[in-house]
This record gives structure tokens, C-alpha cells and sequence, in this order.
């Protein structure tokens, strides 16, 4: 099956995704999957928290605004929790945010949130490859470039690494 | 569809003869058979088990199992040319030059082996030559084994013993035994008449 | 210390010329071979076949008649022929290992007036010449060295397997230091125990020749000027069917096969009629170095 | 170069792993990318930054070009973030500050193109250095542990723990769901490859348990609830009601002869039901503690309510107690040893081999109560008619090395499997057919036992039993059972008639696994085995500090395997003890009275009740000794006014940016 490049897309764009996985489930799947030798799509960076209960809307939004393509979210499974409830509180966060992006227009494979225990690092793999999948399909993710309070690489009191040193180097 | 050969594959317990084993082990040599692991060393290092229908592992496994008919029916006990490699690498110290020599006696006891096969004839002219003369002949052993066998190859034969005979290395008299020739032969009769000792 | 020599049937016709260097060698080198009075027939490969048990009588005749002429003394009874030495080793030992086959042996020589008691020691040629005569003597026996000759030592299946004790079963070494001190050059080459088809040639000619050819094809790849060989029927294999082999194989296969013995005779300067040379299908080649030029003064 | 509190002066470290890393990851280039970063004062990569050399590096740089923060790119944190923080430390470096990038498990594994894993690599650094920046210096907090331990099982692994422990002189309490101890290794006649005798070995362990003054045994119990950390644990045993009071208890069995039950009706568990028992019973003589059970689903007292209670006119004692309740216990622990154990495979799931069917048909375990002459039949091997079989087939691999049952080999199987063609030769004198798919016999000694076994004449047939079957196909298989397999070492079929068949189930992870794990908190692999911390340097912890597991609840093993990992466990388990305190992970949460409106939003969030509000000032407070660090109530609070130490706002969002600068 040849994979259809939609029209206006360059051709070697490449979706970058951010992942917020949690510390006892999610990230050890990765762990395991990378133990295991699984390969998957190298198009997510995993930004490592204690629990999904930490996992701030805002983040997610702040990664979309700097421009990642899509955000995957990883928890243990309802009841797993290493600290009884975060995934709960996680999963109650997302469904707002979920309204919140649907009305900014943001697609929905853009923002998952995935339940991956520790010892499924065949779903990492999996959700990762699916992902990266959909989001290719749409395209890259165009926002308008608000800044926002918070944002503050966009404002400019902070050096953006991209900006600086590292442009040439791509 | 012509040409398509179908032959009943699957073996049925009663076709196989439990006390063909034990037959075999009992003789000297042999009687680590059962330690065999089938790791396939012995076949390995067979310089003929590339022309052999079993190899030699396949012989000790089927020995084993009770095959005897397919064991003493097989090329391999002849092909056996007693070069003991198979013995000196075998991992669990099983003889299987001996289990080869045992199976060509048990299928010389049994007539199980391929007429005019030349090796057995081979072993009962050599047999015949030492008790009357206490030594072989190498020249008409092969001769008479040729004769009994493949009487045409004898032709093809006929320039290689003039040269040997040129060369003084085959005569066509026996060498025989000096001395005490009775000797040799009531000790090989004496095995004969005493069954209890095989 | 007696040695007596046995020499099996074959060492009387085809491998005529393995006894008369051999006898030639030890004679020069001072060190008396006694052939064994009233031997028989070893009861060699063949005869295994049949009958096992006859076969050990057979070899233990043999060795009981050695420990009679040993008058109590040690006895070494020099085998050079591969399979003579090893059916005489094998019923030494089964006769021990095997305690219903000890028994039936010893009846029957007991039947027939003789005894065994295991008193006799089995050698090979190779084994005495290292161990008894040793390198140094040989080497100072040595008058012609084989300057320039390159030879692979074939040392066959049953001299160094599976009971012999005086080499290494997998890589023998005992025929190359014997050429080496004699001035030769030998090979490293993975044939030295490598079966040579054995009674196969004979019977089973497409299996047997094709390890002859095997061997002899891997002999001419290595370029050297003969094959040594230290068992007569080895010699006959690789020797004498190199004809039909080179037919069959559609290859000229055309190399000097000769006794060890023969080779170290030949070294001392011996004469090649004593060495049984004029017995060889394919006279031993030499380099041109060693054509016509006398080391002796 | 000056040094600016907002820019610190950071090195940065490239670990090639071996080649498990260089080989997919170009780590000079990545090397040289870092160097450029902002605030980068060092970079270098080097073979193997775990070693000492690898650490030395980081403590002299910090010493000679006065670094102010660590990045070290290499494997996971969760395996070697310790290990750097350490270093860290050691070249006078706060430890937190410190970051490190994950580019072995999470790209240079996972990643198929090298280019594309280079950036990957690339993007983690340039994240972690971004957020290094904003690490703050920060001290851990010890905790002083308590001293005594819970093992949870008490088969062989739970036995050997508890014995180390208490002779340690540390209490344990062993908790055994099942009304006594022993597990599976009480069940065996003889153990491999030696051959000696199970109850020798096992039952003088059993009693110094029942005996050992620093040992609670707890039996016909299961744990609640585990509640606490490392050291400091709370767990709360449920006591099932055995009907029978235990320190009254003698065990003199006047009770089972008294019982209104004649006879023995009840299929025995611990027999396997080859054997019958009645409501109450006393498991097998060397049961530990030596006392009797009612069994509530088939005494009539405790199913209908009516009986003429026999039992409890018989015992002298007054031990038997009709209405006992269950009980809970609460205890504390400062190390908990989870030797749960394992099961056997039902071979129901396999229809073809016929169990269930055919009577003659058994399994390993029913074999094993067989042959032990304390067993139902004591130690004859003998047919549901009661006559000796004169052939017996052994098929291994049953429920093991299957994708349709289990995947993996359970590895005891091919030994016990040989171990019971010993003893029912012995036994029976019946010819005995091995059907094997590979003889896996490593270990000490068990080669031998094979090649013993070989000697013996047992027949080795190398191929996977495709059914049983009583449909006879020849005059020999009338009235036998036929077992069809490829001898696949002759290269025929071969259909074998056999009086009876054993098959060796393979082992699978207990039923309650799930249960059990999420009760203490650890994880389980995907087959459902318990998951060690590592599979070669950590075999007996888990990911969860404090609690440690031991033997086949970890995967199959045997027991010199099983017993030498409960020693394991139990010296981890008396080293936290003995150090004497627990260090905890300073990432809890913050308060920041000055933003906090006062709105109890985070309260409610905190799943420790951690939070709790001044009423005097109006703003919420964290109690850093509850606080395990979950950042839920910083997510949660609408004015941005707590703080999660290690992983606040300010380093995340630096984090991200790190990321999205860089392809
Ligand atoms: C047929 C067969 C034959 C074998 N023969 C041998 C042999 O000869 N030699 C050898 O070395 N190995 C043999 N093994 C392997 C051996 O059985 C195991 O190595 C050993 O039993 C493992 O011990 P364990 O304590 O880990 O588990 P187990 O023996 O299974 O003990 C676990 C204990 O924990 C209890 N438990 C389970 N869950 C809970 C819970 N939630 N709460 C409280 N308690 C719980 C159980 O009731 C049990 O008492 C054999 C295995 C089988 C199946
Ligand atoms: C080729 C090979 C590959 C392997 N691959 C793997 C693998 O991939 N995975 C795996 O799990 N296992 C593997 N193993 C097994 C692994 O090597 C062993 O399990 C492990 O090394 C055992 O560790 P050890 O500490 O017991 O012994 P060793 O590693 O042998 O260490 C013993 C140490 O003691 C020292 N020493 C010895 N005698 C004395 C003395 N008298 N005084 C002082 N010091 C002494 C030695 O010098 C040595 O440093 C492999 C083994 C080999 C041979
Ligand atoms: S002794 Fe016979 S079976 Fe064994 S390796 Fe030699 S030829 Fe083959
Ligand atoms: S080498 Fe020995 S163990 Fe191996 S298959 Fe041959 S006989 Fe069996
Ligand atoms: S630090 Fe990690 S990645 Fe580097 S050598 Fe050690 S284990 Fe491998
Ligand atoms: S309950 Fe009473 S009668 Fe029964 S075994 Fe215990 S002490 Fe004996
Ligand atoms: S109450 Fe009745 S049925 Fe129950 S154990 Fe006692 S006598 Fe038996
Ligand atoms: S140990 Fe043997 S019987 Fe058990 S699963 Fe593994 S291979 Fe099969
Ligand atoms: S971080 Fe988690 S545990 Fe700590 S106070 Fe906040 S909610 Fe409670
Ligand atoms: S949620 Fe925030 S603002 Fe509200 S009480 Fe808690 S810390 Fe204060």
C-alpha cells in the first residue's frame, strides 16, 4: 500500500509529535519496547512525568502552539494508577480539552490519550505507528501564531534554541 | 495420476521387534546405545553417510526403536568402511563402529542383506581362506568375491591384478601358516561348538 | 625389552614393500625386528563382521604366542599394519571391558593349550621409531636429507583411532616430525585421518574411490612430491586405482604414494631395491635436488 | 566565559553504549550539535558512561570546568539516573541537577533509520539541556523503616525467606492463602536432578516456620491491603475462618473420625483429587500448622446449617469453632517478599490429549501425588482399574511452547518429566515413551540425569503428540489409548498404544495475578509472571521500592532457582532494614502562599490527603511527608500556585521547547 502524500504537503514532511508519558507505565512500555527492539516511527519525543494527573491542559497546548503536530498522552490503566487516581483526573482534563480543541478546530487524531501498562510495549509501538499515520494524512498543523501569556518563547524573553544555533544544523 | 508413489508412512507399534534393541545392545560394544542424544556427530563425520539411505545416526535411532527391518535391509552396515571416526567423536562414547559390526552379523544371521551385495561375500570368502590356512589372500579373496558378486567387473579388473602380480605384491598361492595349523583351527572350531559362549 | 614384529597378512603381498623397508630402516638403525613364529591372520576388519568373537580369537592367538616367546619378560609386538594393530589393541582391551568375551577367549585358547595374560604391548612402527629410537638417532642415521621434498603425511583411519595412544586421533604428528627429521618438508592439511575408502574401493567402488580421489585431489592441490602413507591398504587405495579414478573423475590424478619407511629408507641412503621401491605403480617423485647427488662419503 | 545564574554552564555526555547506541545514533555529530547549545560548556561522548571511567569524566569536569549542570544521553533514567546522580554528587554537584536523555530505549532500539534517529537524539538533548537550565538544587528527606517483614505465599520461596529473615533476627509474618503451607514442593515424592526425597528436605523447613519465634505464620490468609512505602508499610490480613481455633488445635484428628460423614466423600485438593476427604480434614500429614480445616462449602453445618456437630463433641479440646468470623489483621512492615508462586496448565484447553475423557489420562502433578508413597495410592503407579500399566506415555510441552496456549518454555517441565519416567519405571516396571520437542536440561547435574535416564532405557521420541486417541486402528491398540506423533529424528509417523499418558502441563501465572500485583503495587510482564526490576541485575526487585519477589511467581524456575532467589529477596528485604532508613525523592509539591487564592480546589486532588488549608492564612499547604510526588494537585490548581520540585512548569514547558526547536 502506497502511503498518499496529500496535495500542498511537501513531500519529506515528517509530524512531530509530543508525548507526555507517565513515569511507572507508559514510559517503561517505551522502556520495554525499546529493550524488546521493536522499531517504531521516530516522529514522537517523550517528555517524562511522574503520573497523567500531572499532565496539564496547558501543556498540550502549549505543544501545539510550538509547533508540534500532534500530542499523545500515556497513562496507566483505569485502576493501575500508581497513585490510585491521577489517570482519572487525566482522563476528566482530557474529555474538556477535547471540547476545547474540537472548537479551535484541531483535529481529533491530533490529541490521544492511550492507557499503556508496562509490560505493553507492543502498544507503543503500535499507537505510535498509528499515529504518526493519521496525523501524515492531515497534514501538518496550522495555527495562527497567537501568543498567549505563558508562552514566552513566543514572546521573546527567552532565547528559542531553534532560533538560534541550531537552524543551521538541520 | 501415473507415477505418483504412495507407500504407507506411518509405522505401527506391533511392525516394530521390541527385542531388537536389547539384541543388539548385548553385543560388545554396543550396549550404550540407548545414550545416544541424536545430535548427529557420528553422521557428520562419516566420510560415506553422504551414500548411506539411513546415516548413521538414523541406524542408532531406529536400532533403538525397534526398526529392524529397515536397519538391516539399509546400505549403511555395508557402506560401514570401520574407520572409527564416528566412535571417536561421538559426544556420549557410543561405539558405533561395533553397532555397525554388530547389525552385519545380526543381518548376515537373518539373510537380510542385498544379494550380491559384494561386502558380506567379501567377509565369507576372507572367513573360509584363514581357516584353512590360517592367513588370507588378499588377490583371491577379491577375486572369488568378484566372481560371486559381479562376474563382468572381473574383466574390468584383470589389468590392475597383472600389475600387481608384476609387481610381486599378489600371489597366486596362498601364504599359509607355518607351524601348528591344527592349533588355529580347533580354536576356531572350539567357538563353534561352544554356542554358550556367543 | 623383546620386540617382535608382526606382520599380518597383507605386509606379505600388497604391502610387500612396507616390510621389506621397514625391516630395512630398523636394521639400520640397529634395532632388530623378530618376526613372531606361527602368526596368523588378525582377524582384521572383515572377519568382525561375521564373527566378532572368532575375530578376537584370532587376534589372541597371536598375542598369547607373543607372551610365550617373552619366556615372562615384557613383550612389544610391532603391528605395522593399520588394521592389525587395531584389532590386536581391541581384543586387548575388550577381552578386559568385556568380561563375557575375556571368558570365552580365554576358554578357548585354554582349549587349545595356550593362555593370555595380557602381558603384550602393541605398538605401531610410528610409536617404537618416536618413543623407543627417537628423533636423535634417526636423524644422525640420516645420510641423504630430503632436501626440498614436500610431503603430506597420510596417516589413514585405525593407526592414530579410536585406541592408539601415542598420537592425537584428530591431528597426528608423529609421521611428520619422523620426515622432518629426515629433512623433508610436510604439509598441514586436513586429509591426515580422513578414511580413504577403505575395503570400499573394491566393493563399493563409486563410494570408496571417491575418497581416495578426495584425498589424492586435495594432495596435488597442496603441490607436494608424494603422499606417505603408514598402512598398506591405504597405500593400495591411493596407489593403485588412481587409474580408474582419473577416469571416472574425469581428472589426471597422478601422485607417488609410498610407505613412510620407504621414505625415511631413502634418507639413510638405503637402496631402492631393499626399500622395495621398484613395487610402486608411480615411482616416488623427487625434487631435481635430490636426483642423482650423493650426500655419501 | 562568564557564568550567569540564567544560563549555567552545562556538560553534556554522550554515551555510545557499546555499539548499542553508536551503531544506529551518530554520536560524534550529536556531540558536536550539543556543544553549540545554548549554555553548553563541555561535550563529549564516550563507550560506556555508566563505568567508572564514564563517571569519572563528569566528576573532573564538574571540578575543572566548574559545571553547573549534567546532561548525560544514554538509557533510560529508570535504569541509570541513580547511577549519574550519584557521580554527580561525587564531583560536588548538587544531584538534581542533573538531567538525563533517554536515546538508547527510546532511539537507538526503536529507531530503523540511523539519519532519523540521529535527530531524534538530537531533539532529547537539545530538550534536556533546555531543561537542565531550570534544575534547581534540592535535598532528599530520609524516613526511618521499620523492621519487620511480610512474605506473601508460603511455598518453598516464601519458606526459605522467612527462615533467612527471622534467623536474621527481623520478624516476618508469612502469609498463606492456602490452610497450610508447603506449596507445590509438598506435593512431591522426589525432587530432580538428585533424586532425594521432597518431605526430607521440606518438611523440617515447614516446622522450623511453625516453630521460629520471629516467624507469625499466618495461614488460610490473604492480604487486603497494602497501604505506604518502602519501610514504612501498612497491610491489613484477612484471616479466613478455618472453623478451627489454631492455638487450640492439636491436630489428633478425633474430629475427622467423629465427623458425621462415614466416609471420606470430597474430592482432596491437595491430592489433586485422586483422593477423598471429608468436610474436615487435615490437608496431608505434615501439613503445617498441623492443624484441621473445615471446609465451608461442604460441611453440612456450615452449607445447611444443620448437623449434629460431631466434630465438636469429639474434640476435647473445644477447638472447633462453627461460628468463627473471618478476621483482620492490620501489620506493619518496613519489606514485603511476594512468593506467590505459580499453577499448572488445565489441559481441559486441549481437548486432543484427551484429560477429561479418557481415565487413564493424567497429569504430571496427579502423577507426582502418585508416586509419593504418603500419597493416595501410596506410591504405586497404578490405572483407574487398579491394575499396574505396563506402557506409559510422558508428552512434554503441554500448554508450554504453544502460541495457542502459552508462548514460552516453562522450563521444569523436560526435568520433572524425567524425573517421573524414573519413578514410574521403578514404580510399574512399565515401558515408558517420551515425546519431547527439544530436551532442555541446563542446570547442574541435569544433563546427567538425562543421559541416566537414557541409560535406563526410557524411550526418547523426538515429536509433539498431535492427539490420544482410544480409536484402534490395529489389533494391539485394542483397549489402549494411541498416541500419534512424528518421530521426527526417524522421519515416520508412529502411532504408540499406551495404558496411560501423562502429560506435562506447563506452569502459567496464578489466576489472581492481576489482583495481587495491583494490591502491591508492582507490575506484571505481558504473560502475567511478576515483572523484576531488571531481568539480570535486578531479578528479585520490582519497580516498586520495598517490595521484592521471589520464585516461580517471577516465571518458571525450579527449585535451587526458586530457593536461591528468596535468598536474594530476603537479603535486599534485610539490607533496607538494616540501613535503617529510606530515602525519598524530593519532587513533592508546593505551595506558593503569595499565588494561592485560598480555593481548596487542590484538596480534593490529593489522593494522600496531603493537602490541608491554614486556616489562619487562608492558602493551602503541602506536608511534604505525605506528598509521593503525583503533580496532580499542580495540574489541577487554577491559579498556577503550586509547584511540583523536579518537575515544575517552568522545566516542562523548557523541556518542550528543547523539542520543538529541533527536528
Ligand atoms: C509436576 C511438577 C514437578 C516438579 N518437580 C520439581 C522437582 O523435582 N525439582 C525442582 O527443583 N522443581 C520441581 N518443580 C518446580 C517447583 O514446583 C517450583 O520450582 C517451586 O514449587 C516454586 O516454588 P514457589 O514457592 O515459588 O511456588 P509454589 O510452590 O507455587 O508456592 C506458592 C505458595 O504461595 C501461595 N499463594 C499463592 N497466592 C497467594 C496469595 N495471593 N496469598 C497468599 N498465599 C498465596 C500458594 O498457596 C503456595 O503455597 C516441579 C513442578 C511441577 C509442576
Ligand atoms: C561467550 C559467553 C557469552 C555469554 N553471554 C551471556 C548473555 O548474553 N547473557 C547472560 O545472562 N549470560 C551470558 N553469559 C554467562 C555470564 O558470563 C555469566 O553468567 C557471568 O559472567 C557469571 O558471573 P560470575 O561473576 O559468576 O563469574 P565471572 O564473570 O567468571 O567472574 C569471576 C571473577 O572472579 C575472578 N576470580 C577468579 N578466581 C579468583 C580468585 N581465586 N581470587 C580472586 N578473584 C578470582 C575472575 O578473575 C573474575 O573476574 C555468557 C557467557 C559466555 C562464556
Ligand atoms: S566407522 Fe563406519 S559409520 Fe562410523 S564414521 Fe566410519 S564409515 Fe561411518
Ligand atoms: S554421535 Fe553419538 S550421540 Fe551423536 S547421534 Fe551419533 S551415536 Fe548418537
Ligand atoms: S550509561 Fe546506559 S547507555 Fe551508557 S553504557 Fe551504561 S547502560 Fe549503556
Ligand atoms: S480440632 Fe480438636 S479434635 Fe480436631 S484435630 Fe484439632 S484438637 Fe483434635
Ligand atoms: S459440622 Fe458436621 S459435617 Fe461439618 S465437620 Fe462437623 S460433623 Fe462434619
Ligand atoms: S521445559 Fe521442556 S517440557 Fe517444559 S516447556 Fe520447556 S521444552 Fe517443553
Ligand atoms: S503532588 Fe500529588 S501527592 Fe503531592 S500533594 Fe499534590 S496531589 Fe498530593
Ligand atoms: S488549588 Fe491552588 S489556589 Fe486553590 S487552594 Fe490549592 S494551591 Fe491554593
Amino acid at each position: 500500500m502506497s502511503e498518499q502524500v496529500p496535495v500542498g504537503q511537501p513531500p519529506d514532511w515528517e509530524p512531530r509529535i509530543v508525548a507526555f508519558f507517565c513515569n511507572w507505565c507508559t514510559y517503561t512500555a517505551s522502556d520495554l519496547a525499546g529493550v524488546s527492539r521493536m522499531t517504531y516511527a521516530p516522529n514522537t519525543r517523550v517528555i517524562r512525568v511522574m503520573c497523567s494527573g500531572r499532565i496539564d491542559p496547558q501543556f498540550v497546548l502549549m505543544a501545539l502552539r510550538q509547533g508540534a503536530d500532534g500530542v499523545l498522552i500515556g497513562g496507566c490503566h483505569p485502576g493501575d494508577c500508581h497513585y490510585q487516581e491521577g489517570n482519572y483526573k487525566c482522563l476528566r482534563r482530557f474529555a474538556m480539552l477535547k471540547h476545547y480543541l474540537a472548537a479551535m478546530g484541531i483535529d481529533d487524531p491530533r490529541v490521544r490519550l492511550e492507557w499503556i501498562a508496562a509490560s505493553e510495549g507492543d502498544k507503543v509501538q503500535r499507537v505510535t505507528n498509528d499515529m504518526v499515520q493519521r496525523i501524515k494524512q492531515l497534514g501538518p498543523l496550522k495555527l495562527e501564531p497567537v501568543c498567549q501569556p505563558g508562552c514566552r518563547a513566543m514572546a521573546g524573553d527567552q532565547p528559542s534554541v531553534g532560533n538560534r544555533a541550531v537552524a543551521a544544523d538541520i | 495420476m501415473p507415477g505418483l508413489q504412495i507407500q504407507r508412512r506411518v509405522k505401527y507399534q506391533e511392525e516394530l521387534d521390541a527385542d531388537f534393541p536389547r539384541r543388539v545392545a548385548d553385543m560388545p560394544g554396543a550396549a550404550d546405545l540407548n545414550r545416544c542424544i541424536q545430535c548427529g556427530t557420528c553422521s557428520a563425520t562419516c566420510p560415506v553417510s553422504s551414500f548411506m539411505d539411513l546415516t548413521p545416526r538414523r541406524v542408532v535411532a531406529m536400532t533403538r526403536a525397534g526398526f529392524k527391518e529397515e536397519v538391516l535391509r539399509s546400505n549403511t552396515i555395508w557402506l560401514c568402511a570401520s574407520c572409527y571416526s564416528c566412535t571417536v567423536e561421538c559426544p556420549k562414547g557410543i561405539k558405533i563402529t561395533d553397532v555397525m559390526y554388530a547389525l552385519k552379523r545380526l543381518a548376515i544371521q537373518e539373510r537380510a542383506y542385498p544379494r550380491h551385495f559384494p561386502t558380506p561375500v567379501l567377509a565369507r570368502e576372507f572367513f573360509h581362506k584363514v581357516r584353512q590356512t590360517g592367513r588370507s589372500n588378499e588377490g583371491q579373496i577379491a577375486t572369488v568375491m568378484i566372481l560371486k558378486t559381479n562376474p563382468l567387473k572381473l574383466l574390468r579388473q584383470i589389468p590392475l591384478g597383472l600389475k600387481l602380480l608384476v609387481k610381486g605384491r599378489m600371489s597366486l598361492w596362498t601364504e599359509k601358516m607355518s607351524g601348528n595349523k591344527r592349533q588355529l583351527q580347533d580354536l576356531l572350531d572350539y567357538m563353534d561348538t561352544h554356542k554358550e559362549l556367543r | 625389552m623383546r620386540f617382535l614384529y608382526y606382520p599380518g597378512c597383507s605386509l606379505k603381498s600388497s604391502g610387500r614393500a612396507y616390510e621389506e623397508s621397514l625391516l630395512a630402516v630398523f636394521a639400520r638403525l640397529q634395532f632388530p625386528l623378530e618376526e613372531l613364529p606361527e602368526w596368523n591372520c588378525c582377524g582384521a576388519t572383515a572377519y568382525m563382521g561375521i564373527d566378532e568373537k572368532k575375530a578376537f580369537v584370532l587376534a589372541a592367538r597371536n598375542l598369547a604366542l607373543a607372551e610365550q616367546h617373552g619366556d615372562g619378560q615384557p613383550v612389544h609386538l610391532v603391528a605395522p599394519c593399520a588394521a592389525c594393530y587395531l584389532v590386536l589393541l581391541k581384543t586387548q582391551k575388550y577381552m578386559v571391558e568385556y568380561k563375557p568375551i575375556g571368558r570365552a577367549i580365554s576358554d578357548a585358547l585354554k582349549s587349545v593349550g595356550l593362555k593370555y595374560r595380557g602381558q603384550v604391548k602393541i605398538r605401531h612402527p610410528l610409536d617404537v621409531l618416536i618413543k623407543e629410537v627417537g628423533l636423535e638417532r634417526i636423524r644422525a642415521a640420516v645420510s641423504r636429507p630430503l632436501e626440498g621434498m614436500k610431503i603430506a603425511c597420510y596417516y589413514g583411519c585405525q593407526v592414530v583411532r579410536p585406541f592408539a595412544e601415542f598420537d592425537d586421533p584428530h591431528d597426528p604428528m608423529s609421521m611428520d616430525d619422523l620426515l622432518r627429521a629426515c629433512g623433508a618438508e610436510t604439509v598441514d592439511w586436513p586429509c591426515k585421518v580422513r578414511c580413504c575408502g577403505a575395503m570400499l574401493t573394491g566393493t563399493v567402488e563409486e563410494v570408496g574411490q571417491r575418497r581416495s580421489y578426495m584425498i589424492l585431489h586435495e594432495a596435488m592441490r597442496r603441490g607436494v612430491d608424494a603422499v606417505a602413507t603408514a598402512c598398506p591398504l591405504c597405500q593400495f587405495n591411493l596407489e593403485c586405482f588412481q587409474g580408474p579414478m582419473s577416469r571416472r573423475y574425469r581428472d589426471q590424478v597422478e601422485m607417488s604414494v609410498a610407505y613412510f619407511t620407504q621414505i625415511v629408507g631413502k634418507a639413510m641412503g638405503l637402496d631402492e631395491r631393499t626399500l622395495g621401491m621398484h613395487r610402486l605403480f608411480i615411482p616416488l617423485r623427487q625434487p631435481p635436488a635430490l636426483l642423482g647427488t650423493s650426500h655419501d662419503c | 566565559m562568564s557564568q550567569s545564574p540564567a544560563c549555567p554552564r552545562i556538560g553534556v555526555y554522550v554515551c555510545h553504549c557499546g555499539m548499542n547506541i553508536a551503531k544506529q545514533v551518530a554520536v560524534e555529530a550529536v556531540t558536536e550539535f550539543a556543544a553549540r547549545l545554548p549554555g553548553v560548556a563541555v561535550a563529549r561522548h564516550y563507550k560506556f558512561m555508566c563505568s567508572d571511567p564514564g563517571q569519572e569524566l563528569i566528576q573532573q569536569d564538574i571540578k575543572e570546568s566548574g559545571l553547573e549542570r549534567v546532561v548525560v544521553a544514554s538509557c533510560s533514567p529508570l535504569l541509570h539516573e541513580a547511577t549519574f546522580r550519584k557521580a554527580c554528587a561525587a564531583g560536588g554537584l548538587n544531584p538534581f541537577c542533573f538531567q538525563m536523555a533517554n536515546i538508547r530505549e527510546q532511539v537507538a532500539w526503536v529507531t530503523a533509520d540511523k539519519g532519523r534517529a540521529t535527530s531524534k537524539a538530537k531533539a532529547l538533548i537539545a530538550a534536556a539541556v533546555e531543561r537542565v537550565s531550570r534544575a534547581q538544587p534540592l535535598e532528599r528527606k530520609r524516613l526511618a523503616v521499620g523492621d519487620k517483614v511480610v512474605i506473601v505465599g508460603g511455598g518453598i520461596a516464601g519458606i526459605h525467606a522467612a527462615l533467612t529473615i527471622a534467623d536474621a533476627g527481623k520478624k516476618v509474618y508469612l502469609v498463606e492463602r492456602e490452610p497450610t503451607i508447603g506449596g507445590h514442593m509438598a506435593k512431591f515424592d522426589k525432587t530432580f536432578p538428585t533424586l532425594d526425597c521432597a518431605a526430607c528436605i521440606l518438611t523440617p523447613k515447614m516446622s522450623s516456620v511453625k516453630n521460629h519465634p520471629n516467624i507469625e505464620l499466618m495461614s488460610y490468609s490473604e492480604v487486603e491491603k497494602v497501604e505506604g512505602f518502602a519501610g514504612n508499610f501498612k497491610i491489613t490480613i484477612q484471616k479466613k475462618p478455618r472453623y478451627v481455633h489454631e492455638e487450640l488445635c492439636v491436630g489428633c484428628g478425633e474430629c475427622v473420625d467423629a465427623c458425621v460423614f462415614p466416609k471420606a466423600k470430597f474430592p482432596s485438593e491437595f491430592d489433586e483429587g485422586l483422593a477423598l476427604r471429608k468436610p474436615v480434614y487435615m490437608p496431608f500429614p505434615q501439613a503445617t500448622p498441623a492443624v484441621v480445616v473445615i471446609d465451608p462449602n461442604t460441611c453440612l453445618q456450615l452449607t445447611k446449617g444443620k448437623c449434629k456437630q460431631k466434630c465438636v463433641e469429639a474434640c476435647q479440646r473445644g477447638a472447633i469453632d462453627l461460628k468463627q468470623e473471618p478476621e483482620q489483621v492490620e501489620v506493619e512492615a518496613a519489606a514485603v517478599i511476594v512468593a506467590t508462586g505459580f499453577k499448572t496448565f488445565d489441559p481441559r484447553g486441549l481437548p486432543q490429549y484427551g484429560y477429561g475423557r479418557y481415565g487413564n489420562v493424567y497429569t504430571s502433578l496427579e502423577v507426582e501425588r502418585m508416586v509419593n508413597a504418603s500419597g493416595p495410592t501410596g506410591g504405586e503407579v497404578v490405572l483407574k482399574d487398579g491394575a499396574k500399566p505396563r506402557s506409559v506415555a510422558i508428552i512434554h510441552c503441554v500448554g508450554s511452547r504453544d502460541k495457542k496456549t502459552h508462548p514460552w518454555c516453562s522450563r521444569v517441565c523436560c526435568m520433572y518429566s524425567l524425573k517421573l519416567a524414573h519413578l514410574v519405571k521403578e514404580r510399574s516396571g512399565a515401558d515408558v515413551f517420551s515425546f519431547y520437542i527439544d530436551m532442555r536440561t541446563p542446570g547442574k547435574g541435569y544433563e546427567e540425569f538425562y543421559d541416566r535416564l537414557l541409560e535406563e532405557g526410557v524411550h526418547f521420541i523426538r515429536g509433539r503428540v498431535s492427539h490420544i486417541t482410544d480409536w484402534a486402528m490395529t489389533k494391539a491398540e485394542e483397549g489402549k489409548l494411541v498416541v500419534s506423533a512424528e518421530d521426527s529424528l526417524i522421519g515416520v509417523t508412529r502411532r504408540i498404544p499406551v495404558d496411560m499418558v501423562i502429560l506435562s502441563v506447563g506452569l502459567e501465572p496464578q489466576p489472581d495475578a492481576q489482583e495481587v500485583r495491583k494490591k502491591f503495587n508492582i507490575s506484571c510482564s505481558q504473560e502475567g509472571w511478576f515483572l523484576e526490576r531488571h531481568p539480570k541485575l535486578a531479578p528479585v526487585a520490582t519497580f516498586t521500592d520495598g517490595v521484592w519477589i521471589a520464585g516461580a511467581c517471577q516465571g518458571p524456575k525450579d527449585i535451587p532457582d526458586t530457593v536461591a532467589q528468596a535468598g536474594a529477596a530476603a537479603s535486599e528485604a534485610l539490607a533496607l532494614i538494616d540501613k535503617g532508613y529510606v530515602e525519598i525523592e524530593p519532587n513533592t509539591a508546593e505551595v506558593d502562599p503569595e499565588a494561592c487564592s485560598g480555593c481548596k480546589t487542590c484538596l480534593g486532588m490529593c489522593p494522600y490527603h496531603a493537602i490541608r488549608r491554614d486556616e489562619e492564612k487562608g492558602v493551602a499547604v503541602v506536608n511534604e511527608a505525605l506528598c509521593k510526588g503525583c503533580g496532580t494537585c499542580v495540574a489541577a490548581c487554577p491559579s498556577g500556585a503550586i509547584s511540583q520540585h523536579m518537575f515544575t512548569d517552568d522545566e516542562i514547558y523548557q523541556e518542550l521547547e528543547g523539542i520543538l526547536s529541533y527536528v
